[in-house]
Formats: C-alpha cells, sequence, structure tokens
C-alpha cells in the first residue's frame, strides 16, 4: 500500500516510496511524451533532477491530458502532477502548492507584424482585437481571466476553446483572430527555430511577452511530508543552477535571468 | 465534495442550455427534410445523387464526431478564405460565431443519420399505400405530402428521438469549437479552482434532465400520431 | 489555403497512427464482450414478468443514453475509485484502460439490451409454438429456434452499435489513454499544434476504412446466417 | 367505352401479357378468371398505369393512349377516369374511413370539403358503412375495409371501376358482405372490370367471363355458357380445380 | 381415446370457452365449425397447453391431467402424444423443410439423426415433397409449406394431430393439394381433430362435426345429419351465411 498518500508517515527511512508524477504529455516543450515514447520537456526533466535527489522517492511518470492530471492528483490517484501550473488563490483550497516554485514561463501575445506595437493585454484590449480560444484548463486562461476582473472597463474578448483545434500562431497569421496568447516556448520552437514548421513566418509574427510567472508542481493536499522533501531538492537544484540549464535547453533562453520582476 | 459550487456551478451550465438547444433545433430543421430528400435519392437509386449519399452516409457515420468537428472548425475558415479571396470577395471570414460551425457540423452529422432512419421508414410503408393515392387521382407530390410523409413520420419517430438525443448529447462536443454550451460553460467555471468532478456532476444531471425530457415529448408525440394505429375494437 | 495545408502531413500520420489501433480494438473488444453480457441480463430483465426488474432495466437504459459518453467517462474514472476508496478498496494504481472498458461496457450493455429485446421481440411466437408442439422443450425452443433467428436479425444493429463504440473510443484520450485519437493529438502536440487538419484528416481515414470493413463484415455475416429467410433463391 | 388492344408486358424474360385486346362497354360487368400468375392482376394494373406495358393501347371513349409512351399528363387523366379496389385494400393508414374517400375528391379533384364529405358520407351508406365514418383502417374488420376501398373507387364516379380479386383476403365469413355490395353497384350500371375467384359472383353478376391463362385471353363468354360448356380443355381443366367436387356434381 | 372435460377459459373479461366436454376415440376425425371469435382456436390451444385453460381436465388415455395446474412433466408428456399443425403453417424459418419434420424427433425424442431422416423423408413423401427436403419454409408456397407443418405433425406418430384452419391461409388453388394430403392420412385411421371453413372435407371425411358459438358446443353429429338437417337456429343462420348460396339451392 505504498501508493496511497496517508501511509508516507515515515515508518522506515530505508523503505523507497513510489509516487505517481502525472505530466501533461500533450505540452511540448513543457512536458511531452518523446516520439520514442519517454517523458520529457522542462517540468518533467526538473523532476527528474529532483528524484534523483530524493532517495527515499521513487518517481513514475504518468503521462496524461491536464484535465485528467488535475482531478487525478486532486483525488490522489497521482501524488504530484505537473503541466506548467500557475497559482491561484481558489486553486490551493484543492492542491498543495510547495514553498518553491518549479520553473519559470514567459507568457505573451502573439501577434502579426503590424500589430508588433501592442505590448500589453492594456493595449490589446483597447484595440478591441480578437483572441485565439484558450483551453479552459490552461493557467494562461486564468490569467486572462484575472486581468479581466482587474480591469473591468477595459476586457481582454476571453474565449475557452480546445487545446488541439486552435493553432494560435498559423490563427493569427490567417487573421482568424487579432492575437493569441502563448507562452514563449512553443513559440520559440515553430518560428523562431530553424527547423520549426513556422519558420516561414519568421517575418510575419511576432510574439510580445507580457509577463512572466512561476510555474508550480501541484501536489495532493496529503502529501506535506512529500512537498517538503521537494522543497529541499529544487532549493539545492536552483543554488546549482540546473534549472537555468534546462531552461535554455527547453525554452531557448534563461528565464532565471527576470527572475527579479517576477511579481508571482 | 464541493456543494456550494455543485449547486454555483448547475447555473453556469444551465445558461449553456439555450445554446445546445437552438444547435438542436436548427440542426434538426435542416436535417429532416434534407434527410428524407436524400432517403427518397436512394431508395429511387438515382445514379449521382444516389451515390454521392452513400458516400455523405458512410463517412459521417464511419468517423467520431468530434474528429468530424475538428476537420470543419479547422478547414471551412481556410476554404472559404481562398474563395473569398479568389473571387474578390469583401468579407471577413474569421469574423464568424462557432455556433455556425457548430450547425454545420451537427447538421450535417444529424442528415447523415435520418438519411438511414427514413430510408427503412419509408421501405415499411408499403407500395400499395402510393399506388392507392395514384389510383385516387392524386399527383406523387401529393401522394407524398398526404399519404406517405405522415406515416413515415410515425415509423421513423423512435429513431428520430434517438437520434434527437445523440445530437443533444453530442453538442457536448461543442467545447473543441469554443461554444458556449453546457459543458463548456461548466468547465470553465470549474477552472478557477479545479473542482472538476462537481462539474461534471452538473454537466451529467442537466443532460440528464433534457433528454429524458426530449424522451418523453416524443414518446407523447408519438401516441398523437399513431391514434390511427389503435389495434382492432371490434 | 494551399499556402498551409499540406497533404504529406496526411501519409506521413497514417503509419504513425496505425500501431494505436491496438489499443482501440483492445477496449471495444473488451467492451464488447462485456457489455453484450450485461445487455442480454437487462434484455432478459426487460422481457421478463418482473415489474422491479423491467423498471430497473428501462431506468438504466434511459439513463445511460441520456448520458454524454465523455461525462460517463468522467463518472467512472473519478466516481468508482471515489467509492471504492470508502469500501476500502484502492482503485488508484489501475490502467485507465480499466475504466474506459467499464464506461464502454455500460454504454454497450444499454445500447445491446435493445438491440437484443427487440430481435427477439421480432421473431413470430408462433415460432415457440411450433417447437414447444413437437416435444422440444423451453431451453431447447430457445436454443434450437429462436436464437438462431432473433441473431440474424439482431446482427444489423449489432454492428452498428459496434461502430458507435470504435467512434466513442476516440474520447477515452481525454482521461489519458493512447488509441489512435490519442496519439493523432500526441503527434499535433509534438508539431506544436500545427497542421492539425491534416493529422485529422489522416485519422478519419483509418477510421472511415476501418468502419466500411466492419460494415462489410456484418452483411457478409448476414447474409450467411440469414439462409433461411431468403424466399427468392430458387431450390 | 374502353378498348385494349394488344397489350405487352414482360418482367425480365417472364412474359406476363403477350397480346391481350379487351372491349368493355358501357355497364358491362366483366369477370377475369385464370389460374395463378396468369397475369390478370399485372393487366388491371397496366390499364392504369401502376405498371408500364411495353406496348399496347387504350382507348376511353374518344382519348386514344399509347400504354408505353402515354404522357403524365395522359396517364393522369386516364386515372381520373377509372377507380381500383386493391386485393389488400390499400386504405391509408392514416385517414379515416371518411377521409380515405374524400381525399381524392379534394385534393385530386378539388372539391370543396363539403362537397366532398356529403358524396363520402354517401358511398360509405352504400356500402352499409353509416356508422364508420371516423374509424381508422385498423379499427375496420377485413370486409369493413374493403368497403371502404370500394366506397372509395365509387365516390369517384369513374367510368369503370378495377377490382382486383376484392374478397380473396377476406375471411370466408365477410366475403358475402363484400359481394352483396359489388352487386348492388353492378346493378346500378356501373361498368366493372372485376378478377375474382368467386364462381358464384361471377355466374350471378357477370355479363361476360374471360378466362386468362400463359399471358393470352384462352376463352371468353356469357357465363352461362362458359361454366356449362367450356370449349377449351385448359377452361376445362382449370374449372374442375377450383370449383368444389360435390359444387361440380351438383349442377 | 382423449377426453376433455368442462374446460373454460376467458380472456379478462372476454369468456371465451365457456364449459366444453369433448370425447375422441381412436381414429376419429372431428371437425369443429363456428363462427369466427367462437373460441375454436382456444380450445385447440388450450388442449395443447399453448394457452393456459381457467379451469378443466384432460384425459389421454390412462392419464388425467387437470388443464390449469399441469406440471410441466405432464405438459411436456402430453404434448408428446399430440401434434399440432398451425393455420399460418409457423415453419422453423431458419431450418430446411427435412429439419423441420427431424427437429422435435431428434432433439425432442432423442433419435439419431439416421433414423429421424428417414422418418422425416417418409413422412415429406407421403405429402409429396419428394424434392423439397432441402428447401427453406421462405422458397416453398404456401401450400408446400402447409403441407411440411403436417408432415412434420404426422412423423411424431402422435395419438391425436390437432389442425387449427390448416387452409385458411392458402389460395383458393393450394387448399386443393392440402386438403387431398389430409384426406389421406385420415384415411389411414390417424385421429384428428380438425378446425375449418371446409365444409367438403367435413362432408367427405370427418365422422363428426361439432358447431361452437359463444364458447359452447351447440350442436354436434355426423356431417350428413349435421349439413342437411341442422337442429339448432344458431347453426342453421351459420351454415346459410357460410355456403355460397346456389350451393345450399343444390343440395
Ligand atoms: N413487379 C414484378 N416483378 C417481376 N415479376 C412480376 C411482378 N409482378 C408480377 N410478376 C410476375 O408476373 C406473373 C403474373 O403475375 P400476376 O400478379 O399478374 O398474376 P395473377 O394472374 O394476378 O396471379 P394471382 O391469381 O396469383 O394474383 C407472375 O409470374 C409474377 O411472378
Ligand atoms: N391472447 C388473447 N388475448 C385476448 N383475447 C384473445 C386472445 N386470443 C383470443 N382471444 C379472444 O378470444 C376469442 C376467441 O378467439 P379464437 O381465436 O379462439 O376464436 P376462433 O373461433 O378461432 O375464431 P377464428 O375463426 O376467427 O379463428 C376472440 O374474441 C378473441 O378476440
Ligand atoms: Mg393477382
Ligand atoms: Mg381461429
Amino acid at each position: 500500500e505504498s501508493g496511497t498518500a496517508s501511509s508516507s508517515d515515515g515508518d522506515s527511512a530505508s523503505e523507497v516510496r513510489t509516487v505517481k508524477v502525472a505530466y501533461d504529455q500533450s505540452s511540448k516543450p513543457i512536458s511531452y511524451l518523446d516520439d520514442n515514447g519517454n517523458a520529457t520537456g522542462y517540468d518533467v526533466e526538473v523532476m527528474k533532477l529532483v528524484d534523483e535527489l530524493l532517495p527515499e522517492y521513487e518517481f513514475e511518470y504518468v503521462g496524461t491530458t491536464s484535465e485528467d492530471l488535475l482531478i487525478g492528483v486532486q483525488q490522489g490517484k497521482f501524488q504530484v502532477g505537473v503541466k506548467n501550473a500557475f497559482w491561484t488563490e481558489e486553486r490551493t483550497e484543492n492542491f498543495l502548492y510547495p514553498e518553491e516554485f518549479l520553473g519559470l514561463s514567459s507568457i505573451g501575445l502573439v501577434l502579426t507584424n503590424e500589430n508588433a506595437h501592442i505590448k500589453t493585454l492594456e493595449d490589446f484590449a483597447s484595440e478591441g482585437f480578437t483572441l485565439a480560444p484558450i483551453a479552459a484548463n490552461n493557467a494562461q486562461y486564468t490569467v486572462i481571466e484575472e486581468y479581466n476582473q482587474e480591469n473591468p472597463d477595459n476586457p481582454v474578448k476571453l474565449q475557452a476553446g480546445d487545446q488541439f483545434s486552435v493553432d494560435v500562431i498559423q490563427w493569427v497569421n490567417e487573421g482568424r483572430v487579432d492575437g493569441g496568447v502563448t507562452i514563449e516556448g512553443p513559440f520559440q520552437k515553430q518560428v523562431i527555430a530553424e527547423d520549426g514548421p513556422y519558420h516561414n513566418l519568421i517575418n510575419d509574427v511576432v510574439y510580445n511577452e507580457f509577463d512572466v510567472i512561476k510555474t508550480w508542481p501541484l501536489f495532493n493536499l496529503d502529501e506535506q511530508e512529500f512537498a517538503a522533501a521537494y522543497d529541499e531538492a529544487i532549493k539545492q537544484l536552483k543554488e546549482e543552477k540546473k534549472l537555468s540549464e534546462l531552461s535554455t535547453e527547453f525554452y531557448g533562453r534563461d528565464l532565471f535571468e527576470v527572475l527579479e520582476s517576477v511579481d508571482r | 465534495m464541493d456543494f456550494e459550487f455543485l449547486i454555483d456551478t448547475f447555473f453556469v451550465a444551465l445558461t449553456g442550455v439555450p445554446v445546445a438547444i437552438l444547435i438542436t433545433v436548427v440542426s434538426l430543421a435542416i436535417a429532416l427534410p434534407l434527410g428524407f430528400i436524400l432517403a427518397l435519392t436512394r431508395i429511387n437509386k438515382m445514379l449521382v445523387l444516389n451515390q454521392f449519399s452513400r458516400v455523405y452516409v458512410s463517412f459521417v457515420r464511419g468517423t467520431p464526431v468530434i474528429v468530424q468537428i475538428f476537420i470543419i472548425y479547422n478547414s471551412v475558415p481556410l476554404l472559404l478564405a481562398s474563395i473569398f479571396e479568389k473571387y474578390n470577395i469583401q468579407m471577413d471570414v474569421y469574423d464568424v460565431n462557432p455556433i455556425w460551425y457548430a450547425l454545420i457540423v451537427f447538421s450535417l452529422n444529424t442528415t447523415a443519420t435520418l438519411i438511414e432512419v427514413f430510408r427503412s421508414a419509408i421501405n415499411t410503408v408499403s407500395k400499395g399505400q402510393l399506388e392507392a393515392a395514384h389510383s385516387v387521382g392524386l399527383t406523387t407530390v401529393q401522394a407524398f405530402r398526404r399519404i406517405i410523409v405522415p406515416q413515415t413520420l410515425v415509423v421513423a419517430l423512435p429513431n428520430i428521438c434517438n437520434a434527437t438525443v445523440n445530437l443533444i448529447k453530442a453538442t457536448s462536443l461543442g467545447y473543441a469549437m469554443s461554444l458556449p454550451e453546457i459543458t463548456l460553460k461548466a468547465q470553465v467555471a470549474a477552472n478557477a479552482s479545479y473542482n472538476y468532478i462537481e462539474a461534471y456532476l452538473d454537466i451529467f444531471i442537466i443532460y440528464l434532465i433534457i433528454c429524458s425530457l426530449v424522451e418523453y415529448l416524443f414518446k407523447r408525440l408519438e401516441k398523437r400520431l399513431r391514434k390511427y394505429q389503435i389495434a382492432p375494437t371490434a | 489555403m494551399e499556402e498551409y495545408f499540406d497533404s504529406t502531413y496526411i501519409w506521413e500520420s497514417i503509419p504513425a497512427l496505425l500501431p494505436y489501433l491496438k489499443m482501440t480494438f483492445f477496449v471495444a473488444g473488451l467492451s464488447v464482450l462485456f457489455g453484450s453480457l450485461l445487455g442480454l441480463i437487462l434484455a432478459i430483465m426487460k422481457l421478463g414478468e418482473n415489474k422491479v426488474f423491467q423498471n430497473i432495466a428501462h431506468g438504466y437504459t434511459t439513463v445511460l443514453r441520456c448520458t454524454p459518453s465523455i461525462v460517463l467517462l468522467f463518472l467512472i474514472y473519478y466516481g468508482v475509485p471515489a467509492i471504492a476508496m470508502n469500501f476500502g478498496v484502492n482503485l488508484n494504481d489501475m490502467s485507465s484502460v480499466f475504466f474506459v472498458v467499464i464506461t464502454f461496457t455500460l454504454q454497450f450493455g444499454a445500447l445491446m439490451s435493445e438491440v437484443i429485446r427487440s430481435a427477439y421481440e421480432s421473431i413470430d411466437r408462433g415460432q415457440y409454438e411450433a417447437a414447444v408442439s413437437v416435444g422440444l422443450s423451453n431451453m431447447q425452443a430457445y436454443r434450437r429456434i429462436i436464437f438462431p433467428q432473433a441473431f440474424v436479425v439482431a446482427l444489423p444493429n449489432f454492428g452498428n452499435a459496434l461502430l458507435e463504440l470504435m467512434k466513442e473510443g476516440a474520447l477515452a484520450y481525454t482521461i489519458g489513454l493512447i488509441d489512435v485519437m490519442g496519439k493523432a493529438n500526441l503527434i499535433i502536440a509534438s508539431n506544436y499544434n500545427s497542421h492539425a487538419l491534416e493529422i485529422y484528416i489522416g485519422l478519419s481515414i483509418i477510421y472511415w476504412v476501418l468502419s466500411i470493413i466492419i460494415e462489410q463484415f456484418f452483411l457478409k455475416l448476414e447474409r450467411v446466417f440469414s439462409k433461411g429467410n431468403k424466399g427468392l433463391k430458387a431450390a | 367505352m374502353l378498348e385494349i388492344k394488344n397489350i405487352h408486358k414482360s418482367f425480365g424474360d417472364n412474359i406476363v401479357l403477350n397480346g391481350i385486346d379487351l372491349k368493355i362497354e358501357k355497364g358491362d360487368v366483366v369477370v377475369v378468371l385464370g389460374p395463378s400468375g396468369s397475369g390478370k392482376t399485372t393487366l388491371l394494373r397496366c390499364i392504369n398505369f401502376l405498371e408500364k406495358a411495353d406496348q399496347g393501347q387504350a382507348i376511353f371513349g374518344d382519348t386514344q393512349v399509347d400504354l408505353k409512351k402515354a404522357s403524365k399528363k395522359q396517364i393522369y387523366s386516364i386515372r381520373k377516369r377509372t377507380a381500383f379496389v386493391f386485393q389488400n385494400y390499400n386504405l391509408f393508414n392514416n385517414k379515416t374511413a371518411l377521409e380515405n374517400v374524400t381525399e381524392g375528391l379534394i385534393i385530386g379533384r378539388k372539391m370543396t370539403k363539403e362537397e366532398a364529405n356529403k358524396i363520402g358520407k354517401d358511398a360509405l351508406d352504400k356500402v352499409g358503412l353509416f356508422e364508420k365514418y371516423d374509424a381508422y383502417p385498423g379499427e375496420l374488420s377485413g370486409g369493413q375495409q374493403q368497403r371502404v376501398g370500394i366506397a372509395r373507387a365509387v365516390s369517384l364516379n369513374p367510368d369503370i371501376i378495377l377490382f382486383d380479386e376484392p374478397t380473396s383476403a377476406l375471411d370466408p365469413e365477410l366475403v358475402g358482405e363484400v359481394l352483396e355490395v359489388m352487386k348492388t353497384i353492378a346493378k346500378e350500371g356501373t361498368t366493372m372490370l372485376v378478377v375474382t375467384h368467386e364462381m358464384s359472383f361471377a355466374k350471378d353478376v357477370a355479363n361476360r367471363v374471360i378466362f386468362m391463362d400463359g399471358g393470352v385471353i384462352v376463352e371468353e363468354g356469357p357465363p352461362n355458357e362458359f361454366f356449362q360448356h367450356p370449349k377449351e380443355e385448359r377452361t376445362q381443366r382449370f374449372l374442375k380445380r377450383v370449383l368444389p367436387e360435390d359444387y361440380i356434381y351438383n349442377i
């Protein structure tokens, strides 16, 4: 019964406890299943490093959809889940957030070149622009929603949608929408990278970062002990600059350089 | 279980009902006549149309709705854009409410189902009914309007009910097109606090209510239309 | 449109998707097996004399008919372990396949109960009467006369239900099961959501071909088994 | 009044009508007999264009129509001058008895509902169904249904009524009531072409009997002669098989 | 050999059998006549337990059975001593003609396939279906199907065969062939209880005619007497309605 949350009261430290780490398997480059069927991505690789530092835990990675991940962690099916999750007040009721964040995410607007001057959500909203739908369980949705709550006079037109049916960059380029929200990693890989599928659009679309946000692993509420162990490990990794390396590898940029200015 | 959330979200999700109903009603309004006409082309083996409806029915019935949704949602704007460009039509293809895509997908889908429903229903109305109508001097169109269609409808009704229930259920996939229907509303509500279980319970209850209601209405309708089929009393 | 649409993605996706049909078949196969059993039990309840059983079976069918599969899937996937937990059984280590199969079994059972019931009712009662009048027992009459005939009537509807099931299986991806649909989504994700249209077209081609094969197979079966019911084969 | 010339009709290789000529005068009651499959039904159906003949002419009063190439308009006009009583009634299942009768009058002949109802009720009264105006076919016995079928035909006031075995789908006891009605109508001078197995009807009511076999008319004549001194060997064989043994003895 | 005492049977409020007594000796051919709805079918069905009587006894040779409370075993054993020929044949659609006949022998009576096939072929030969062993019911005409039905009943070698209007679903021309077969079987000494509208069969073959109406036996007697001097007024009315007019005149 090593899988259940309650049995983790360190009866014997020598016993290795297997924990299930859920990850969103279709969220390249944050977390995904690579062509060989292995879990990888920034969030997953960080957790692998954490695992190395925690001999009393053995991580088992379970790929799934982000919705399933959320419910599964909440129910204790998984002990922890990584999916580029942001922090919100309400979520603390259902999930245990550790002390230490997992990574950083640059979030920005994808726009056509002619709208490159739009740098903030305020500008975007005052132009009356349309925004590509965002999957409702995606943290980006929450970010925009929060902005709208704070700026009721100048809201962004926010629409919920599906992860797979919306191809943000293409939609923006076509003009199906005026702009889309994305995080920097995928944009890098799609447009900036030489072999990206949309490298041909490099002169047509721009990515304008409007925020850098901390991302968190979500622990099951009963996993205080595990979360504390995680905190120890990740602190060490941050000091060793391991996370910066991974950020560069997966996002093409060391986001920890701007950590000072990150306010949430 | 967060009961407060459960109850709040129930009413949030309820606001998605009109969209679901609208799509259902419009799709049926399109699919009923279209399905009937195409069923006739299949029965009468009208060359081109018959082949066309066969392929069409086979494709729609052979692929999952969610896949059809993805395809229509992604391809229609591309197609329209290139057509508009070609003919220099000044209209913004992308200024389209997602409900139009939903209407296209679900009408196409329901039409395919109803073609098969009507095909078997028309076959149950004996040829003699048409002949009798001809023999008292009705034209074919009159015979269909007054004799064949009413009888076909009655036979087809249980299956139309089935198709309607399936259609209502399928609108739950509209979330993939950003359609603000029941499921999407509940999901959005759940997003803030990640209360998905409660949200899905709400969705479940709402669909259960709507679909049971539809089934009930169809049963009533069937009873009324079937009045001529009462067992012999004499 | 030519600008974005690149049909090579379609042809490349198909071989990548095909191996994952195994999972689709596995789920469908188990669901059909258990679902048919469940359907048989429900049909027997509906056809029986016991009013309580009848109402239970009919109520079950109505509820299942009225529940979108995706909703049912979630309720089962999270509800069943939650309930099991109350009884001290931990189902969290069960593979998601287990829950998908339960979901589709429940659904297929509801469908099949109607298929079986209507097939049974379509067989003229005279067939049963004739069977007992030549000295067959009840069971013998069902086994030798009623069942073989009802089977033929049920075949096309069974085929339809099977097709339905294969298609519904696409939703299993939402709980992380990687069948053909899941694989398609993974491919799209690994392309950073680009060229989704082409991948879905590839996917739909696979489903379509599959459904045509199933359809033809059932037509064949029907022809083989309905030998006695064809009127016009001159002797 | 109705003359049919040289009707031919095949289904695939099966030659069903192989040149039939027929002349019917106003007021005639012609009974067609013949073994199963001899083409009797097909003949009636071709006359009413329910089946398209391969060849042949029909002369209705002063209009002549090519049975093969008739235009829609011609078909429509001939159907207005004929009425058909079907073996299995073919009442409109979704209409009451009265509506069955008035349907053709209101929709086909553009009468007002009042006129049509009046005619319809008269016709139903004539066949003895005063109290069944509002009954649906499913609520009527076979005999009653067939009487509605006859009322439907009569109310159209056609030049000729075609009957296709109008009693053969009935229980023995119900046959009588339908034959009674047919006799009444015949006595009123309605022209009738009747396919039937009811020898008594042929004897009592017909003024001409036609025997068909293999797609041709084998023998015809007035009923007395036909039944008592059939000339053709094929006719004799047929009569022997169809009439109950002792029935023949007793003649 | 078979004695029925005081059968009662109602469907809801509708009293269909209201105390019927009947005694059939070995070799008897008893014909039951009666208007539609008089309970003839129900009587046969009760004897064979296809319908459960509300009250009544059946005495088969030396075994007496309560028709209401019969055990499964008793029912099974009585069904083995009777056979039923249905109005609409009820052949097993999924079996060939021969299999239809042998099914009861192989499965019900545990014969080997060879024995059963031999008996089955003999029975089919007897009803004139030498060449149709392997035909499915759908490939046979109504008359042929009914003859298979009779062969199926005969092959069981029952003490008594129950016939429920075995010719009424047939075309007039096919009636003859089935009646012929029935006569042959009757002449071989088979005990038969026959519901029919075929007066000629009743006259030629029956040694007793029973007239039922309103759930009771109104009159019974040997055919000559019954047809020529019916005593009851109800019987006379019935005969007048059922027999063709001139047929009566001619007697
Ligand atoms: N629609 C059809 N297609 C093919 N063959 C047909 C069709 N209708 C009739 N036949 C064939 O035509 C022949 C004559 O049929 P028809 O119904 O005219 O005979 P009939 O004299 O009315 O016989 P019955 O007394 O049995 O009604 C039969 O051999 C029949 O099989
Ligand atoms: N299963 C049943 N349920 C209710 N009523 C029935 C049932 N079977 C027969 N009846 C009724 O019982 C009465 C007698 O029916 P039965 O079939 O025995 O008459 P019958 O003498 O055989 O008539 P027919 O000559 O028309 O066959 C009828 O009024 C019929 O409606
Ligand atoms: Mg005919
Ligand atoms: Mg009866």
